[in-house]
Order: C-alpha cells, then sequence, then structure tokens
C-alpha cells in the first residue's frame, strides 16, 4: 500500500492544545508511502468527513489513517466516510491521540513527539491492511428449545407466536417441570396447576411447536444460523401414534407400589404410567427397570410373566421391543432451560464440594421433606389428597419447624450462593399450612430474610403477621429422632438463647442445584459452567440470557436459581433474541477473523486446544486423486470471534487474525 | 487395611490421664495388645500434649508442645503415634496438620523446639487403630457377649475436625460400631453420640457437665443400651465419676456403666475383668459382668 | 523518530510499548485519558484483540528494535471478552518471563498487568511505574539490537 | 541382541512391517539403521552407544521415512516421549506404528563413545532415569538393566546460572548465542520440531532475522526454547547435535523446571497427558502480574 492519506484532528482544542497537529501531519506526510497528509479541526463533523472523502477520490488513497480520538468512539464513522468514498473500510484505521496522549500530558513537545510516533504505528500498519468483506452466515431460522419447564414453555411458545417454528424436547414423559408439582405460587397463592395447564395445552396444539416429550440431546454440531443436533428419542414402549391415552394400561398394572417421582416419593405410581394427570403428552410410559415383563426377561425366564398393559390395550399400542430412535435437526439457534434440582442432605453426594448434613440425619429422618415434599403433601391433587399429613404415620403435625439455607450459603457442606427462591416459598408453605391446618404452628429459622420483588416483602409480612408463623433467626445443629416427634436444636441469635423444640415435621429448605447431566450437555453444546454447574451468561449484566457460544441461549433456573416471574421473563428475552436473529435470512458479521494457511500448517492443532469457541476444525487435504495429504486446520467462519490466541500460540505462524495479522503488528513494532 | 498382617508397630503416646484418672485405660491397652499382635513403642522423654490450656492460650506453643513429641517419635523411627486420649489425639493431629500446612508456624516452630521436623507422623485415635484390627478383634473374641447392647459414644474430638482427622464421616462416625461390632456386642442407634461431654469443665462448672451428661445418658438408655462405650479419659470420667450427681439430678436411679472401648474388647477375649481395670470405675460394673458371665470384681462404693 | 533522550544519557528517557487487550486495557487507558490522569509520555500503546493474541514474538522484536521497556496488559481472570484468551496469555507470559531472567533480561523491563476498563487509575499507575523503574534500569543498550532506525 | 534381531526378522517376514528403524553399527559409532529386508536384521545392535532418538525421523515432514509405510521403531524409555508427544500432536498414528521397546539401562553422551558405560560417559538425560521398557511398547526386548550411578548433580550448572547476576547472564548468553551459525541442526535433530515451515524461515514478517547475528539469533533460540515449552522430551539430541557447542540443553531443562514448579507438569510417555501449553487452570499462578 503506497498511497496513504493522513488526517489529524484538533479535536476543537482537546488535542490541539497540547499536541502540534500541524507538526504532526506534516511529519506523517514525509513517511514513505504518505501521499497525502492534514490537519483539521474536527475531523468527524461532516466537513472533516467530506475532506476525508474527497481526498480519497483526489489522490486515488489506498488507506486512511485518522489521528484522532478513541477508535471506539469514531472508528465506525470514518469507515463508514472511507466506504462513502469507495475505499474499502478496512483500509481506514484511526490513532488514539487525544485519549492516549493529548488528554495525559502536558508538555507540548513530549505530547507531539509522542503522538507522531502512535500515528506512524498506524501508518505503518495500515500498509499491511488488506480489503475485507463483512461475512454472511445463511440462518436456519428455526429454534431448539431444551427443557419444557416453565421456562422453556414459555419461550417455545413466544417464538412460535412470533412466526417461526420450535422443537421442543424435554426429557421427561411430560412436559411441565417442577411448576407442575407445586401447590400454589407466591405471591399471589394462584393455583399453579391452574395457571400452567393452559400453557400447556397450548404448546402441544400449536402448529410451530414440534414437541419430543421423553428425548433427550445426544449431540449438537454446527455454530449460530447452522446448528445440527441429534435427538434421542427414548423407548417409551408405546407406539405414540396408536395411544389414545385412555389409561387402561395403567389402571390394569399389577405393580402398583413403585414411589411416585412426580409425588416425590410420597405416593406410588404403576409401572406403565403418567406422571400425573394433566400430562402433556397424554401418553404413558413403561418403567422397563420396575416392569414385571421386563425383570422376568433380564432373568432370562423364558416365559412371558406380565403383559397385562398390552393385552387391555384396544389399540394395540404398547411395543415392549420398542428401542431408542434418533432424529436430526437443523436449527439456527437453541435456547436451554433445563430447570434445577434440589441439594439433597444424604451422604452420599456426587460433587466433591457436597457433603450433605450428618446433623440433621443424612436425611433419614421419615418426617424431615424437603420443601417439594411440602408441595405435594399441600397440593390439592397430591397423595394425601391435599392433607398436611406426616409421611410416617399419617398423622395431622401440629408444629411444623421450617429450615432455610439449607445447602445454600453454606461453604462447608453445600454451595456458597442463595437460592433465591426459599425465603418465599417457605412463607408461602407456612400460610398454606395455616390454612389447612389451623391450630398448627409454623416456626421458621432464617439466616436473613430475601424478599426482594413486587409484592415479595409484603407476603411474607402477612405469612408472619396473619399466618402467626415464628421466625427465629438463627441455625440449627442438629435434628434428632425424639419418641414421635423431631427434636430441632438451634439458636436464637436476636435473643441469644439456645432453642429446643420438639416438632411433628421439619421441613427443609434445600439449595437450587442445576440439574444432573447439565455439564455433559453444556459441553456438548460448548457453553461454559460455573462450579456449581449453573450456565454462564455472556456478561452478568448486558447479556444475561446470552451465552458465550454465538446463536446459544438460556433460560430459567439452569442459569442461577430463578423464581417463575425471573424463569419466564428470561425465556421471553430468549425468545425476542432468537426472533431478531431470525428476522433476516443472513447474519452479517465483522470479517476479524483467523484464516489458516494451507500450505504450511502442519496440523499440530495448538489452536484447536487453545480456541474458546470450537472455531477450529479438521480439514482432510488431498490430491487429485483423493488420496489424503494431510489434516490441517480450518477456521469455521461462524464461529470465530476474532481473539487471535490461536495466532499467538501457532509455532509455525501458519494462521493469521485478520485485521491483526503479523505482518501489521512487525510493521507497528518496526515503527518504534 | 492391615488387617491380617503380622505385628504391628506403633509409638505409643500415653498422655498424662493414663498414667493417673485413667489408669484403667492403659491397663486394658496393654492387656489386649499381645492378642492383637500390636507393640505399644512408648515415645521416650513424651511431654504434655498441651491440651487444653496452651491452645486456647497460645497458638505457637499449642503446636509446638505436641510437634516436640512427634519430633522425638521420628527419632525413634516410628512412622505412626498412638494417643489414646482423644484430647491428646486431636493435639498431635492438628499439630501434624498444622506443620505441613502452614510452612510459616512450621519454620517457627522449629526454630523453638531447636530441631527440625523428619518425616511426617501418622496419628491415630484409638478409634483408627482398632478399626484397622477388626479382623484380629474378631478371631480373637472368644467370649459371646450375648447380644449385649452398648452405645458408642465419640464425644466432640474423636473424628473432628474432619480435615484433621481425615477418618470416619464427622456427623454420623461409623468406626466405634464396627469395633464392637467385631467383639460380638451390637451398637444401638443413638442421637447423642457426638454431643460434648462438658471437658474439662467437670471440675469448675460443674453443674453444666452434670446437664450435659444427663442428656447424653438418657438418650443412651433411652437407645436401650446396657453399656456405654467410650474412647477418652476425660468423657470417661465426666460420665463415670460424675454419674452419681448426674442419675440424681434426673432423679434417674439405673445406673449405667461406662466402659473404654480396650476394655469391651478384653471382655470379649476372655480377659480377667481386674486386668482390664473395670475395678477402678466409679458406676459399679457388676450387674453388667454377670450379664455376660465375665468375672467378677471388688467394687468399691464412691463416697 | 527522533530520539534525543537517548544522546543525553544523564535524563534518559526510556522507550516502552505496551501490548493491550483491546477489551479492557485499551478502554481502561481511554478512561484514564477521559479522566485526565496525567502520566509519563513515554509509553506507546499497540491495540490487540485480546491478550491472548500477543505473541513472546512481538516482545523479543519490540526489545530489538530498541524499546527499553515492554508492557503487556489486558483483562482480569474472568473477565476475557474471549472468555479464555487471558489465561492462556498467563501461562504463555509466565513462563516466558522466567526464561527472560534466566537468559539475562531484567524481569523489570517488562510489566504485565490486568487492567479493566474501569481501570483508569490503575492503567496511570502501571504507566508511571514501569517508566519510573525503566528509566532507573538505564537504556537496553546490552540487548541485541538492530541498528536503530533514524526516521524524523 | 539376538533377540531384537529376530523379532525384527520376524515382523518383516509376516509384512507387520515394511521397515525397521533401529541401529547399527560402522567405524565411527552407532547410527541409525533403516532395515527393509528380513537378511538385514542382523546389522541391527542394541548398546549403550544408541543415543539417537529415532522418532525424530517418524514426524510426517521426513517424506522419504514417512514413504516406506508402516513402521517399527526401536524405542528407550526417553524415545518413547517423543513419539507421545508426536501422537498427542496429531503427526502420528499409534496404529500404524510397531513399538519395539528396549530395555536400555542408560546410554551415553555420544553414539561413538568407545569406553564402557559409568558415571563419567553416563548421558545426562539418563541421569535418575529407571532405564526399563517403556509403557507404550508392543514388543519389549533385552534383560533387565540397571542405570549407573549418575556422575553429579544433573542441574548443577543450570543453578549456577540462576545464582548469578541479569548482566552475567546476559553477557553469557550473548556470548553463547553469538557462536550460533543458523544451521539449524537442534531443529533438524529435534523429534518435536515439525514445523513444514518454521517460524524462522517465515519471511513475511521475518520476526526472526535470519542471518547468523546475535539479534536474531538471540530470538530464534528462544523462540525455539519456548516452541518446546511442555513438549521437549528432554533427549538432549539438540544439544549433542549443536556444532557450535551452545548449551542448548539448559534452556530446555529451565523450561522443564518451570513446567514443574508452576504446572505440575513433567514429561511423559503417555499420549494422553495433555500439554501444560494450550491449557490452564482458574488458579494458575500470577504472582508476576500487577
Amino acid at each position: 500500500m503506497s498511497r496513504i492519506g493522513v488526517f489529524i484532528c484538533h479535536c476543537g482544542e482537546n488535542i490541539g492544545r497540547t499536541v502540534d497537529c500541524a507538526q504532526v501531519a506534516q511529519a506523517m506526510g514525509e513517511l514513505p508511502g504518505v501521499v497525502h497528509s492534514v490537519d483539521y479541526k474536527y475531523m468527524c463533523s461532516d466537513p472533516g468527513q467530506a475532506l476525508i472523502k474527497q481526498a480519497i477520490k483526489e489522490h486515488n488513497l489506498d488507506g486512511v489513517v485518522v489521528g484522532a480520538c478513541s477508535p471506539h468512539m469514531h472508528e465506525k464513522t470514518f469507515r463508514k466516510a472511507a466506504a462513502a468514498a469507495g475505499l474499502n473500510p478496512y483500509l481506514c484505521e484511526m490513532a488514539n491521540i487525544r485519549e492516549h496522549c493529548s488528554w495525559i500530558h502536558e508538555d507540548r513537545a513530549e505530547a507531539t513527539e509522542k503522538a507522531k510516533g502512535l500515528v506512524r504505528f498506524i501508518v505503518e500498519k495500515i500498509k499491511y491492511n488488506r480489503p475485507l468483506s463483512n461475512i454472511f452466515i445463511p440462518v436456519n431460522r428455526r429454534a431448539l428449545v431444551i427443557g419444557g419447564g416453565i421456562a422453556g414453555i414459555q419461550a417455545a411458545l413466544d417464538i412460535a407466536d412470533g412466526g417461526r417454528e420450535v422443537i421442543l424436547v424435554e426429557k421427561e414423559s411430560s412436559i411441565g417441570g417442577h411448576m407442575s408439582q407445586l401447590s400454589e405460587t407466591f405471591p399471589t397463592l394462584d393455583c399453579s396447576q391452574c395457571i400452567l395447564t393452559p400453557r400447556m395445552v397450548e404448546v402441544a396444539q400449536h402448529p410451530r411447536i414440534k414437541l419430543l416429550a421423553y428425548s433427550e440431546v445426544e449431540s449438537v454440531d454446527g455454530y449460530i444460523g447452522n446448528f445440527e443436533v441429534k435427538i434421542r428419542q427414548k423407548a417409551r414402549s408405546i407406539d405414540v401414534s396408536k395411544c389414545n391415552g385412555c389409561g387402561e394400561c395403567t389402571k390394569n398394572c399389577p405393580n402398583k407400589k413403585i414411589p411416585s417421582e412426580f409425588e416425590q416419593g410420597l405416593g406410588f405410581r404403576t409401572a406403565i404410567y403418567v406422571p400425573f394427570p394433566q400430562a402433556v403428552p397424554n401418553i404413558p410410559v413403561l418403567d422397563r427397570d420396575n416392569c414385571a415383563l421386563f425383570k422376568g426377561r433380564a432373568k432370562g425366564v423364558k416365559k412371558q410373566v406380565c403383559g397385562k398393559c398390552a393385552t387391555v390395550c384396544g389399540r394395540r399400542a404398547i411395543d415392549f421391543d420398542q428401542q431408542d430412535s434418533f432424529i436430526t435437526e437443523k436449527v439456527g439457534a437453541i435456547i436451554v432451560a433445563t430447570g434445577y434440582q434440589l441439594y439433597w442432605i444424604g451422604k452420599e453426594q456426587e460433587s466433591e464440594i457436597l457433603h450433605g448434613y450428618g446433623e440433621y440425619g443424612y436425611g433419614t429422618i421419615p418426617d424431615v421433606i424437603d420443601g417439594l415434599q411440602f408441595e405435594r403433601l399441600a397440593s390439592a391433587s397430591g397423595p394425601t389428597g391435599g392433607k398436611i399429613l406426616r409421611p410416617s404415620d399419617g398423622k395431622e403435625p401440629k408444629k411444623i419447624v421450617f429450615l432455610q439455607c439449607i445447602g445454600s450459603r453454606d461453604r462447608a457442606k453445600g454451595m456458597e450462593y442463595c437460592s433465591k427462591i426459599c425465603c418465599m416459598y417457605v412463607a408461602k408453605h407456612t400460610m398454606l399450612y395455616h390454612h389447612k391446618v389451623h391450630d398448627g404452628k409454623a416456626i421458621v429459622f432464617y439466616m436473613d430474610i430475601r424478599a426482594g420483588g413486587k409484592g415479595y416483602d409484603e407476603f411474607v409480612r402477612r405469612a408472619i403477621e396473619e399466618s402467626h408463623a415464628l421466625y427465629l433467626r438463627g441455625r440449627v445443629s442438629s435434628l434428632t429422632r425424639n419418641g414421635d416427634t423431631i427434636r430441632v436444636q438451634g439458636v436464637d441469635t436476636l435473643s441469644g438463647e439456645p432453642v429446643s423444640i420438639d416438632a411433628d415435621m421439619v421441613v427443609l429448605a434445600t439449595a437450587m442445584r442445576p440439574q444432573p447431566g447439565i455439564t455433559s450437555l453444556a459441553q456438548k453444546l460448548s457453553v461454559s459452567y460455573d462450579l456449581h454447574g449453573f450456565l454462564n451468561e455472556a456478561h452478568p449484566k448486558l447479556r444475561p440470557v446470552e451465552t458465550n457460544t454465538a446463536g446459544i441461549f438460556v433460560a430459567g433456573a439452569c442459569q442461577a436459581p430463578r423464581d417463575i416471574p425471573d424463569s419466564v421473563a428470561m425465556a421471553s428475552a430468549t425468545a425476542s433474541k432468537v426472533l431478531g436473529l431470525f428476522s433476516n435470512e443472513q447474519l452479517e458479521r465483522e470479517p476479524l477473523i483467523a484464516r489458516v494457511d494451507r500450505q504450511t500448517c502442519t496440523g499440530c492443532f495448538h489452536c484447536e486446544r487453545v480456541c474458546p469457541y470450537g472455531a477450529v476444525e479438521r480439514f482432510e487435504v488431498k490430491d487429485r486423486k483423493g488420496n489424503l495429504i494431510k489434516v490441517i486446520a480450518e477456521v469455521n467462519q461462524g464461529v470465530c470471534q476474532g481473539c487471535g490466541t490461536c495466532q499467538a500460540t501457532c509455532p509455525s505462524k501458519s494462521i493469521e487474525l485478520d485485521g491483526f495479522t503479523d505482518e501489521q503488528i512487525f510493521a507497528a513494532v518496526n515503527a518504534l | 487395611m492391615r488387617n491380617g498382617e503380622a505385628a504391628m508397630k506403633v509409638g505409643y503416646f500415653p498422655g498424662c490421664s493414663l498414667h493417673a484418672t485413667a489408669r484403667e485405660y492403659e491397663e486394658s491397652l496393654k492387656a489386649i495388645a499381645p492378642a492383637l499382635d500390636l507393640q505399644l513403642e512408648e515415645i521416650r522423654d513424651w511431654a504434655c500434649c498441651g491440651a487444653t490450656s496452651a491452645h486456647s492460650t497460645n497458638h505457637l506453643l499449642s503446636v509446638a508442645l505436641p510437634a516436640r513429641t512427634l519430633v522425638l517419635a521420628a527419632r525413634q523411627n516410628l512412622d505412626r503415634v498412638f494417643a489414646p486420649c482423644a484430647a491428646c489425639y486431636n493435639r498431635l493431629a492438628s499439630a501434624q496438620h498444622a506443620i505441613e500446612h502452614d510452612k510459616k508456624v512450621a519454620s517457627q516452630v522449629e526454630s523453638i523446639l531447636g530441631a527440625s521436623f523428619g518425616h511426617p507422623i501418622g496419628v491415630l485415635s484409638i478409634a483408627q487403630l482398632l478399626s484397622e484390627m477388626t479382623d484380629r478383634i474378631r478371631s480373637k473374641a472368644i467370649v459371646p457377649l450375648k447380644e449385649l447392647k452398648v452405645a458408642c459414644y465419640y464425644g466432640c474430638l474423636l473424628v473432628r475436625p474432619p480435615e484433621i482427622c481425615r477418618f470416619d464421616d464427622p456427623e454420623a462416625p461409623t468406626s466405634l460400631e464396627s469395633i464392637v461390632t467385631a467383639a460380638g456386642a451390637v451398637p444401638v442407634k443413638w442421637d447423642k453420640a457426638l454431643e460434648c461431654c462438658g471437658g474439662g469443665f467437670s471440675l469448675s462448672r460443674t453443674a453444666s457437665v452434670v446437664r450435659l451428661g444427663r442428656s447424653i445418658l438418657r438418650s443412651a438408655k433411652d437407645s436401650g443400651a446396657q453399656a456405654l462405650i467410650v474412647a477418652c479419659p476425660m468423657c470417661h470420667s465426666n460420665l463415670d465419676f460424675r454419674q452419681r450427681a448426674i442419675n440424681r439430678s434426673a432423679g434417674d436411679d439405673r445406673p449405667m456403666p461406662v466402659l473404654f472401648i480396650s476394655q469391651l474388647v478384653g471382655l470379649s477375649m476372655g480377659l480377667d475383668p481386674v486386668r482390664l481395670g473395670l475395678n477402678r470405675h466409679f458406676v459399679n460394673p457388676q450387674p453388667f459382668l454377670s450379664t455376660i458371665s465375665a468375672g467378677r470384681v471388688e467394687h468399691r462404693e464412691q463416697a | 523518530m527522533s530520539v534525543p533522550a537517548k544522546e543525553k544519557a544523564s535524563s534518559f528517557e526510556p522507550n516502552i510499548v505496551a501490548f493491550v487487550c483491546n477489551w479492557c486495557t485499551y478502554t481502561g487507558a481511554d478512561l484514564a485519558g477521559t479522566s485526565r490522569l496525567n502520566m509519563a509520555p513515554n509509553v506507546r500503546i499497540i491495540r490487540l484483540p485480546c491478550t491472548g493474541r500477543i505473541d513472546t514474538l512481538f516482545i523479543l522484536k519490540a526489545f530489538e528494535r530498541g524499546a527499553d521497556g515492554v508492557i503487556v496488559s489486558g483483562c482480569h481472570p474472568a473477565d476475557c471478552h474471549y472468555t479464555a484468551g487471558n489465561y492462556h496469555a498467563r501461562r504463555r507470559f509466565a513462563v516466558f518471563r522466567e526464561l527472560m531472567e534466566f537468559m539475562g533480561v531484567d524481569p523489570q523491563r517488562i510489566t504485565f498487568s490486568w487492567v479493566s476498563a474501569s481501570e483508569g487509575g490503575k492503567w496511570a499507575e502501571v504507566v508511571n511505574s514501569t517508566t519510573e523503574k525503566v528509566r532507573e534500569l538505564g537504556p537496553f543498550v546490552s540487548y541485541p539490537r538492530v541498528a536503530h532506525a533514524q526516521v524524523k | 541382541m539376538e533377540e531384537l534381531r529376530e523379532l525384527a526378522k520376524k515382523l518383516l517376514q509376516e509384512k507387520q512391517v515394511n521397515a525397521v528403524v533401529g541401529y547399527e553399527c560402522d567405524r565411527r559409532g552407532v547410527r541409525p539403521a533403516f532395515v527393509d529386508d528380513p537378511a538385514g536384521c542382523d546389522r541391527l545392535v542394541f548398546d549403550h552407544r544408541c543415543v539417537q532418538n529415532l522418532p525424530a525421523y517418524l514426524s510426517p515432514r521426513r517424506t522419504n521415512v514417512a514413504g516406506l509405510g508402516r513402521l517399527a521403531v526401536v524405542v528407550k524409555q526417553c524415545d518413547a516421549r517423543a513419539v507421545a508427544g508426536l501422537i498427542r500432536e496429531s503427526q502420528l498414528k499409534r496404529e500404524n506404528l510397531v513399538l519395539i521397546g528396549v530395555r536400555c539401562g542408560g546410554v551415553a553422551a555420544n553414539p561413538n563413545e568407545s569406553r564402557e558405560l559409568g558415571a563419567e560417559t553416563l548421558a545426562l538425560r539418563c541421569y535418575g532415569c529407571s532405564g526399563t521398557e517403556t509403557a507404550m511398547a508392543d514388543y519389549v526386548v533385552g534383560e533387565p538393566k540397571t542405570v549407573p550411578a549418575a556422575g553429579g548433580d544433573r542441574d548443577a550448572r543450570l543453578a549456577e546460572i540462576e545464582k548469578m547476576s541479569p548482566e552475567e547472564r546476559l553477557a553469557l548468553w550473548k556470548e553463547w548465542l553469538s557462536r550460533c551459525t543458523r544451521c539449524h541442526a537442534c531443529r533438524q535433530v529435534c523429534p518435536m520440531c515439525f514445523c513444514e515451515r518454521c517460524v524462522a524461515e517465515k519471511t513475511q514478517p521475518n520476526w526472526i532475522e535470519s542471518s547468523p547475528h546475535i539479534q536474531g539469533n538471540f530470538s530464534w533460540n528462544v523462540t525455539r526454547a519456548l516452541h518446546l515449552a511442555g513438549r521437549c522430551v528432554d533427549c538432549g539430541e539438540c544439544e549433542r547435535a549443536c556444532p557450535a557447542q551452545i548449551p542448548l540443553g539448559l534452556l530446555n531443562r529451565k523450561l522443564a523446571k518451570i513446567m514443574s514448579a508452576r504446572y505440575g507438569f513433567a514429561v511423559t510417555d503417555d499420549p494422553s497427558t495433555p500439554a501444560p501449553i494450550g491449557s490452564y487452570r482458574l488458579d494458575d499462578g500470577q504472582e508476576f502480574i500487577l
């Protein structure tokens, strides 16, 4: 590049006061390759930009250097101006002589010298700039939503209502998630099923939503706009196309004593079952681990042991030999909404940072239950028909102690984070208990009450004032069996007194953790996660629902503990991001990405190891006959974000980051 | 696990109480050791472990005192040191932990002692030592204990803090249970196995010790235990020596014999109760001994 | 470039190059400017997308071309715009720094820092303290250098 | 030795491999041998003069060797680290290779060593080595041998230099590196230097001055060492090959020391061990960063 124009801006007095702009312009004019060098009061003003456009045409410039403010301020402005004059925008660069020079120095001679140096860096660098054009990536305008809880449902409906197709994958046999297990919801105490069920039905009936229940994501390939997702449809042992959900099979299944997952182990289900009556889709699933027929098969019994369900099924929908099947879907964006699980306080834990709670009996005391179990006890459709009864003997508890922060805010045994929802649902539980057992006494041990949210603090106050819950600030050191009751040893830190309570039942507000298997899913998606497995958002404040992998979004409690309103808001936010992405057929992005020199790449794949985005792929170089010559690296344009870590790592310098190539940096350093 | 191996040699740190108030603990240990092929080599010139005065007043001293013993053990070419007293065990293990994990303290202590640390020493509690030998205990248990129900009491120091002890579960330990099971007794499930006995407040704040002991003994009795098994001289003292006061305050006249775990193991081996020091207890063990048809002891009534 | 300072060794003014990442330190240096924080004029910034892009060859070349000191600066751990570039850079430069020290390059001539977009003040401190240190060490003439290009 | 020859013969006869890479003797000492005929297997030797790191011939850059097809290679424990490195970096496929692990018992510093192996003649890399065969070996030959006791502290010189002042160190390295003629023998002999086009030969831009002048020499040797950080298999061949007798091994050893101290990494013959450069831990040391 030999026809460079240099434009030095005074920025009014901002630069001119300390930097002798005319002198800088003159010195730059003497550099080899510079054919035009001027200074001007305000380069960014319309006349200033006109000056650049005119010079490009007049002097047939093939490079423009603007010595002015920070490129973060005006790089776009000047590149646009250059483009308007017919110059490739990437042949225009800025040297920062304001923030990095005139504003931070006082001595005019020193500042002028430094300004010369800074502009010279860029003049030398731009000699090696090449014209670049923006990259266009086709977008497959369909979305995948992983997880059919309230967040996934909301996201799927919003996108589908926005006119785009959605594939909703749910690993359980029905959508609905944890919300379907709740009795009432805070802070309004409206029935959870009543508000959720219509939305579930809407999903099932929506023409643009393809619901894949009892399915899991097997693998994910590709990048933003062009993901290819392999989905495993687990064998239900039911021909979905034939089943009409009549329920005869369930009714006739002889094994009726299997602890129900939906009822949190407080109720029973059959081996072939629908998790709850409002399930969507309303198709049963056969639990092969508990089915007599499959147990018999496993033992090698020749004769078919059972098969009642198949006998009673009028539509012959039962298929004992069904296998897992796989389908592949092409989508342009993925929303992860896999939700949460509760911290189990037992002795065996899958993570090194969790230790369980031996002082609470490691979960072996029958009337010590967790929050979700209490939800089922309080639910009108629950195992007790909405009566609060003790799991051990079915008696009505007259005194319930609620313990908050079990596993939350506890570095020793659980997680340091706050699970956010427990303060609220414990308050709700005390109210539900008060409504159902008028003479019952609810006692809550808390660390702090965190009731930030619309109507939230008022709700907690109602629990205390109207439902007469006794709130004690302090921790409980042990739960022990004391005859028929549970001895709760704790401390009330406000009075400073140790407290000993014999409770009929204890409810633990255990911590919210991400779903098991989240890390393996995150690895499939190349999404980062924190120490606890919660998925990382791209920016905690400004990009809360995006991930660092373009085209993948997060909603709900898979990202951090979230309540229903938060999850729904996040879900709608992801939907709006996805619809925005889908508003164009192509995705346009800056071309500042890495490219590989196929000639010299040796295929050591150091670049692959350091790439934060998994943008490096393997490319087979073949001769004309199709014989493999070598395997080398190739950069996926859609995935590369342009950090350049690969280039610094490449031993033979066979990968270059456009915009910051080795030649450009070398030229700048040489200008020292 | 060292089960089934030939003779095991460990360093032996009796501490002050095994030569004084808990003589029966040492007697029983020395009585069962030969049967278990266990060689206890006393550390020459050992000094006080420092509990509890040292660690409540001066951290450096609390490391230096037991560290001296550890240096001596290394000089005696011992890899492991057994401290029968739970407090001694805890101090020695804490000192070893500090030496390994806190370089600053380690170098300060080295200059105090004027000696450098040799190889790291494994510090063993009685629970650790005997749970390594459950097979031997089982094979030597010739006297049927007849489904004897016992409550195993750990107290606060035997398995805690977990980062120092690195043995058993700090909240729901089972090592003593596995030992008594090997000896032929039946451990009961009870709640107070880890509660505080009052420790050194036995003399200064007797009322507190009586209150704490009351809840421990009540829970043990309620669980159907016929004897309480302990592994610490201080626990033993509080629950045996103070038991008359405890029972009186509770209006309960059922005495509960309190045995060191080594005594129970000794009984299962058919050793003479007097050799095991059972005659030294304040609670008369005779009714209990009769239930398992062990020998007789002459009991002196408490004044 | 004129280097008058070099000739009068009594008042030596060091030449320092800073390789900084675009998102944190460059923006932090912008903030220092916006906040009008006065600092030594000896440091010249070369902007790169990420510390992950900063090659050890840049530093070697800078010394060859007459730099007396070098600054490498980027986002704090966990703040990298590209999630992990700074972690890779951290290993790269930890090793490079120790090797250079072994070969006789005083590590004080190379400053590594994490300066976030909000740390304008820290940037000024890094610039001033590095300038001060290198000024004390004197010109890096002992380093194998190419003939100094004299450009007006 | 017979065992080795028989094995080589068998592998060739059964067409399991197209050629065997091993060692042979000539007047001046031991040199690498490429045997593709069963009859030629009697040339093969293995003794303490078998210094060369044969996997250096396995990089795909050596097209004449790659053209031989499936190979069997005689490897010492130290050589196997190079094989592991090449597999890790996608330069070799394990299944295309038969590894004949030798129980070596240490080698001399030079392939033409006429004296017996002892403290004086033992190669530096054998200090502290067990001399047993590599775990990667498909076949193991030879009786177990013991490596002679080392003649001193291997890193004594390293420690000595570390104690010097920066000025002394720079002067020392300038003196050494000014001798470098840029013959790149260090690169040619290195099993881990397999780039198609070395960065030293890249001209656009020319990061490393190509003429044998101290400027480029410094950058070259620093860069060579850094590229081998965490990858160097510590065979010492670069130093042996250097005609200017520059103690290049010091740089490699220094880096190995840094890798071990900072990242707990030591080079192994297990290809699944990830390299320390190119990976990171969130809690990596950063005491040098402001």
